[in-house]
């Protein structure tokens, strides 16, 4: 199997790599709300936690390379995506009722 | 048991040899195996995610508020703790199947102490969040409380999701330490390291929850309440 | 005896003869796909049976590009089809004509019963109904003795005219369904929520209301009824201060105020019965007043042994129905 | 004679010696396969007695000796049975590890000892379910649903229902990955995925509902459990939650559940008729992609179960749309199967009628699915009869007659034993009549008004509930005949041959019936095709002393 093979010096210079990306983007998701994308800081946020996700399933997971399972990744969040697509997008944005009802305009005045 | 692998051999008509696959000894069926159950917990914590986004879209105000009354400081910490017990994890694998069984041990415990300390400061915020009133059961988060609904649900997720999560750090803790069990057993080496290799893809899943549960917790009403969606 | 509901017809209103035909025209279409399968899998089986072909004679026909391309196309434009026929059905009931040209009715639905609130009338007097089904009364061999009924207590409305239901159940009941079969209508009551739902009925005559949502132990009693009268007799009624419904006079006094509100259908208060919630009998010498009513305005406050809160619904009455109610839990009266 | 895997096992831990034990503690596929068939068989007759007992209730108006509380948990009783418990390990449990791996010619499933795990999680599952009929106020009432916030408030155990139902769901999603795996990685040399039987192309597509819809209804149950033990309010109108979201998330699991029960009984049917008809099967490319897209748009329907809860219009409409797209893959497999038929050699044995049977009545279920996906007509028809009947045509005559139609087809592979077909034939007849005869007058029922969840009614449903009771009767008597047959069979039946029927597919180039303990002796080179026919005899033929192909 070709992973009983290892470059140890080489692989263990990637993850190292792959650490100071990660916090790096780190401490950018904390000066994000102070620099950048202020009136946006929920998509900037979620953008940066997907560069992240990214780098640690392509280098620490070993997806690189793995076709058959990259597939059934994609499969898998393909999915959820569409459930938010039709619960956020089309039926929670063309929530009806609004004003009317008791669990969107909260009863108690603070 | 006769589970000794013996590699089989299928023979076509014209003698051409094939190697029949057993399902002993099958490395990459059990990575498989463990991707597919990553999957499951990407649907899990995926659903979640969709509730959580659901309200989100209901009472976005309120969850700007609530996102900006948690301790970021602690949270952030805690984000650095996993991406080193990551590297830690990912670093006892290499080491193994380089063949350093102790300097692999090595890095299982420290993986281990991190994950302890993650667990600990985890407990600190709550018990913060606890003096607050914002609580499981506690008088900020009940029906009658007038906290903004919003924030009772931004609450009531966010106990969800971090407790399942740290419910997961546990489980992986018990799943390493049965690990160092079975390389001093001898049972995981440099040629048979499918445990390790998908303990360590456990705790990889493990962190990667985390990198979308702190900024949907922790991030999104750091800008103050100005920033929006 | 019919079988079929009161008023089940294809006109009792305005939805009834688009509802009908795209059932209809559904259930055809259906019956010759359902016969394009099994009538050729009848001939087949008969014709090609083990003893009348030969082993020579087997066919080997694994593909016939026109014939697939013929059953996926067709059954394609039938479901485009249903898709339109079910959305413009759909459409007609949701959407609500304007509110100026009807009557908005408020409905509540709550553990088993329902109440109706109409708008003010010229007067400014509110008219509220509602109340319990009244059970069957079985004799010990099931025969029927009486039959239940709703007594006085349903929706009345006038013929020909746009009603809106703005519908809702108090935040601590559960969810129910309002579904008139005459009228083919129905939607769920979600606590939280203000759902909508209209009609325009055709017919006068009286129609069966039913709680199409589970909601528990007496979900299968939980009726009413629709009443559609001529306009000008509604008039009449709507634009009168009393507190009486076509049928009848609503009685004022504790034992009416404990039947119209379902506290019967929880409460035995003449036995020692427990039904859902404790027996109510002899409450008085064990509680003050006080109690009793925060009992029936916030009932998970307190809750007694070997019972469980999230049961009884909140009771918002007037303080005077209140006081009526709870001097009845006490004196009997 | 040759041993038998009744006769040797290999175990999880040890080799123990009571025979017993030996059973408990198999990884064997087989017999854990027949280990399911057995729990599953003795609640589904819980579960049919519970039916029986509602049947009676309902056969007049009026409480007729069950009050209303007793009936509205036995019907909870009956779908949670039925559906957690029966027929979701169904199918995949019993014949996908019986005989799924016989097909693609392994030795076992991918991971015999979680297979073994998984078996005892859903013991546990089963006992949990049943442990909260006597603890407390007794088993949920909330309809197998548990829709919030109903099951929120009632005071009966719906916690342990819940708890029961995410153990079963684990089960159910660590069956799906085994099979998943096994599929991957074991066919045997030569079988690409297009050489696979249809059955196995069944479970995949059905592995893959069990392993990414399953986690959610999982969550979704632990949410609700939350909710109740420490009061969060993610589905409580008092805490601002909205129940809406429940049903939504209730149903991303629970409408590919139903697919998930259906395709490999669909996939049994695809054996049946080829071999039955003695010829290759029609269309087998379309066959097989139909099911994988049946999983997939399965997934994207839920919402048809919620037109009437106070979804936006828009989300109705998208959904009643993509579900019409269901019926069309369905529908080709249904014209795929008929023209098999088509100048074949149909042998009309017992498994060939149950499988005709259903083409009738699954035909039905699934049309009248098709009624109320049409948004109008459901706003008449949801949660009335009408829907009952769709699903009881759909699952019982869809996919338990197709259990039965394999149970047919493979008993003697399992057993080694023959029953007796004329009887056999004769239960069918018992049962199909009865069957109709206790549906059909339900889609009327349902069509004037009754609602369902209803333990008394007006009197105006008397005379359809009269005449389903009827049908009830029949078809039990039917059922209990079956299992009489079945059992004669394999106490006192004649020993059947390695291929009894001249089948294809590899699970019957099996030296002997039943199989030996490693399934193959000798994992065979795939160079044909599933369903190769040449004039009524199977192409490929095999010397059954040797093993050796002679064709
Ligand atoms: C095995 C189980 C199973 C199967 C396979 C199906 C299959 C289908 N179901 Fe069913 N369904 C259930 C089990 C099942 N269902 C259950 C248990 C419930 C109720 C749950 C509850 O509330 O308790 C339910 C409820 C249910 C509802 C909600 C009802 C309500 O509560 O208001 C709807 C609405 O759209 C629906 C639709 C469909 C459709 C369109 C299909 C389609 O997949 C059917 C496709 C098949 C065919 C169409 C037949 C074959 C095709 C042809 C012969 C070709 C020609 C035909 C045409 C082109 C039309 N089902
Ligand atoms: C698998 C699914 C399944 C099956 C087979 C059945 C079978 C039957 N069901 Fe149903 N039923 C449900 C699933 C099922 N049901 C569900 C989900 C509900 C909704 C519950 C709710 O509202 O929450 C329901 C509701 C329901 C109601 C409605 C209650 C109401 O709304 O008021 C009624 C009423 O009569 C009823 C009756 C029956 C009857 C008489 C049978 C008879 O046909 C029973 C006879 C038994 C069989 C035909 C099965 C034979 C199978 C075997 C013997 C298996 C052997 C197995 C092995 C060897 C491995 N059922
Ligand atoms: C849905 C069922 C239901 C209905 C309708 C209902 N109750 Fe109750 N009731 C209960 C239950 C269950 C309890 C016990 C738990 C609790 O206190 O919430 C209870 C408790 C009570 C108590 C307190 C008894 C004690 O021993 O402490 C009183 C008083 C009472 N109800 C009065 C009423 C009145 C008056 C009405 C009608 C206006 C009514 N209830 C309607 C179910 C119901
Ligand atoms: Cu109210 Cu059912
Ligand atoms: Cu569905």
């Amino acid at each position: 199997m070709g992973t009983k093979i290892v470059n140890y010096q080489e692989e263990k210079k990637v993850y190292y790599k792959v650490l100071v990306g990660l916090l790096l983007l780190t401490a950018v998701t904390f000066i994000q709300p102070h620099m950048f994308m202020t009136h946006s800081t929920f998509l900037a946020q979620m953008v940066i936690a997907v560069i992240k996700a990214w780098l640690i399933v392509i280098y620490y997971m070993h997806l690189k390379g793995e076709k058959l399972i990259t597939a059934m990744v994609w499969f898998a969040m393909a999915l959820v995506a569409v459930f938010f697509i039709i619960v956020i997008g089309i039926d929670v944005s063309n929530f009806q009722y609004g004003a009317d009802s008791y669990i969107t305009s909260a009863p108690t005045a603070n | 048991m006769s589970h000794e692998y013996i590699p089989e051999i299928a023979t076509e008509r014209n003698g051409t040899e094939h190697e029949v696959q057993g399902w002993q000894d099958d490395f990459y069926g059990g990575k498989l195996g463990f991707w597919l159950f990553m999957l499951t917990e990407v649907m899990m914590f995926g659903a979640m995610f969709l509730a959580l986004a659901y309200y989100n879209t209901l009472h976005q105000q309120d969850f700007l508020d609530a996102s900006a009354s948690l301790n970021r400081l602690l949270g952030g910490t805690n984000t650095v703790i996993l991406l080193v017990s990551a590297l830690t994890m990912g670093l006892g694998l290499l080491k193994m199947r380089a063949g350093d069984v102790k300097g692999a041990k090595l890095m299982i415990w420290a993986t281990i102490i991190l994950a302890a300390i993650f667990l600990v400061i985890k407990g600190f915020e709550w018990s913060a969040e606890y003096h607050h009133g914002i609580f499981l059961m506690h008088d900020q988060l009940l029906a009658d409380s007038p906290l903004p609904f919003g924030q009772k649900l931004f609450f009531g997720m966010y106990f969800t999701m971090t407790g399942l999560h740290g419910f997961h750090i546990i489980i992986g803790i018990g799943l390493m330490l049965w690990l160092l069990k079975r390389i001093n057993a001898g049972k995981v080496s440099q040629d048979h390291h499918i445990l390790y290799w998908n303990i360590a893809l456990y705790w990889d899943i493990v962190h990667l929850i985390w990198v979308f549960v702190f900024p949907y917790y922790y991030m999104i009403g750091a800008g103050g309440a100005t920033g929006g969606h | 005896m019919s079988n079929t509901l009161e008023g089940f017809s294809s006109s009792a209103s305005t939805f009834n003869a688009d509802m009908d035909f795209a059932f209809w025209m559904h259930i055809w279409v259906s019956v010759a796909l359902f016969l394009s399968v099994v009538v050729p899998m009848f001939y087949f089986a008969w014709k090609y049976r083990a003893d009348k072909v030969k082993n020579e004679e087997i066919g080997t026909l694994t593909h016939h590009t026109a014939l697939e391309i013929t059953w996926t196309v067709i059954p394609i434009i039938a479901v485009m089809f249903f898709f339109y026929y079910g959305n413009t059905t759909m459409k007609m009931f949701r959407t609500m004509p304007a509110e100026s040209q009807s009557i908005v009715i408020d409905v509540e639905g709550s553990k088993w019963k329902w109440k109706y609130e109409y708008p003010a009338n010229k007067a400014g007097h509110v008219h509220k109904i509602g109340g319990v089904y009244k059970k069957p009364t079985i004799d010990e061999n099931g025969k029927v003795v009486e039959a239940g009924s709703m007594g006085i207590s349903a929706l009345y409305v006038p013929v020909n005219t746009n009603i809106i239901l703005k519908m809702t159940a108090p935040v601590n009941d559960v969810i129910h369904s309002y579904y008139v079969p005459a009228f083919r209508m129905k939607e769920d009551v979600v606590p939280g929520r203000t759902t909508k739902q209209w009609f325009n009925a055709s017919k006068v005559g009286e129609y069966d209301v039913e709680c199409a949502e589970y909601c528990g132990t007496d979900h299968s009693y939980m009726y009413s009824k629709i009443v559609v009268m001529e306009k000008d007799a509604y008039e009449k009624w709507f634009e009168g201060a009393a507190e009486d419904t076509p049928k009848g006079n609503f009685a004022k006094d504790g034992k009416a105020l404990y039947a119209q509100n379902g506290c019967a259908s929880c409460h035995s208060i003449d036995s020692d019965a427990t039904l859902v919630g404790p027996s109510l009998k002899g409450i008085g010498s064990k509680y003050d007043s006080q109690y009793l009513s925060d009992a029936v305005t916030n009932p998970d406050k307190d809750v007694p042994e070997g019972f469980y809160p999230g049961i009884m619904p909140a009771f918002k009455l007037s303080p005077e129905d209140l006081a009526t109610l709870v001097k009845y839990m006490e004196t009997g009266k | 004679m040759s041993k038998s895997y009744f006769d040797e096992t290999h175990c999880a831990i040890g080799h123990p010696k009571s025979t017993f034990m030996q059973w408990m503690l198999t990884i064997d596929h087989k017999r854990i396969g027949i280990m399911y068939a057995a729990v599953m068989f003795t609640f589904f007759f819980v579960a049919v007695f519970t039916a029986l007992a509602m049947r009676i209730e309902l056969f007049a108006p009026g409480g007729q000796y069950m009050d209303g509380d007793t009936f509205n948990q036995a019907f909870t009783l009956h779908g949670v049975i039925m559906i957690f418990l029966f027929i979701i390990p169904g199918i995949p449990a019993v014949f996908g590890n019986i005989v799924m791996p016989l097909m693609i010619g392994a030795k076992d499933v991918s991971f015999p000892r979680l297979n073994w795990f998984t078996f005892w999680l859903y013991i546990a599952g089963c006992c949990i379910a049943l442990a909260s009929l006597f603890i407390g106020e007794g088993v949920a009432d909330t309809g197998w649903t548990f829709y919030a916030p109903y099951s929120l408030n009632t005071g009966t155990n719906v916690i342990m229902a819940l708890v029961a139902a995410f153990v079963l769901g684990m089960a159910s999603i660590l069956t799906g990955l085994n099979f998943l795996v096994t599929i991957h990685r074991l066919r045997a040399p030569g079988m690409t995925f297009f050489k696979m039987p249809l059955f196995v192309w069944g479970i995949y597509a059905t592995a893959w509902i069990q392993l990414l819809a399953t986690p959610v209804v999982g969550i979704t149950l632990i949410l609700a459990i939350m909710e109740k033990y420490f009061g969060i309010g993610i589905f409580d109108p008092a805490k601002g939650g909205d129940p809406v979201l429940f049903q939504h998330l209730f149903w991303i699991y629970s409408h590919p559940a139903v697919y998930l029960m259906i395709l490999p009984a669909f996939g049994i049917m695809s054996e049946i008729i080829p071999t039955f008809s003695r010829k290759e099967i029609f269309g087998y490319r379309t066959i097989a992609l139909s099911s994988a897209s049946i999983a997939g748009i399965g997934y994207l329907v839920w919402g048809h179960h919620l037109y009437t809860s106070g979804m936006s219009d828009i989300a109705k409409t998208v959904f009643s749309f993509l579900t019409f797209f269901v019926a069309i893959p369905t529908g080709v497999k249904f014209y795929d199967w008929v023209a098999t038929m088509y100048k074949g050699k149909i042998v009309l044995s017992t498994p060939m009628i149950w499988a005709l049977g259903t083409i009738i009545t699954f035909a039905i279920g699934g049309i009248t699915g098709i009624t109320i996906t049409m948004i109008g007509l459901d706003i008449h028809l949801q949660d009335t009869y009408y829907t009952v009947a769709h699903f009881h045509y759909a699952i019982l005559g869809g996919v338990v007659f197709l259990m039965f139609a394999g149970m047919h087809y493979w008993f003697p592979l399992v057993t080694g034993k023959m029953y007796n077909e004329t009887k056999a034939k004769i239960a069918f007849y018992l049962q199909f009549v009865g069957f109709n005869l206790l549906w059909f007058p339900m889609f009327i029922a349902g069509y004037y008004g009754m609602p369902r969840r209803y333990f008394d009614y007006l009197p105006e449903f008397e005379i359809y509930h009269q005449i389903s009771f009827f049908g009830a009767l029949i078809f039990i008597a039917g059922l209990i005949y079956m299992f009489w047959v079945f059992f004669k069979g394999w106490t006192k039946g004649e020993a059947a041959t390695p291929n009894p029927w001249n089948a294809t597919t590899l699970e019957w180039h099996l030296p002997t019936s039943p199989p030996p303990l490693e399934n193959h002796s000798k994992v065979p080179y795939v160079d044909f095709d599933p369903y190769e026919y040449h004039q009524g005899e199977p192409v490929v033929k095999f010397n059954y002393e040797t093993m050796q192909r002679i064709d």
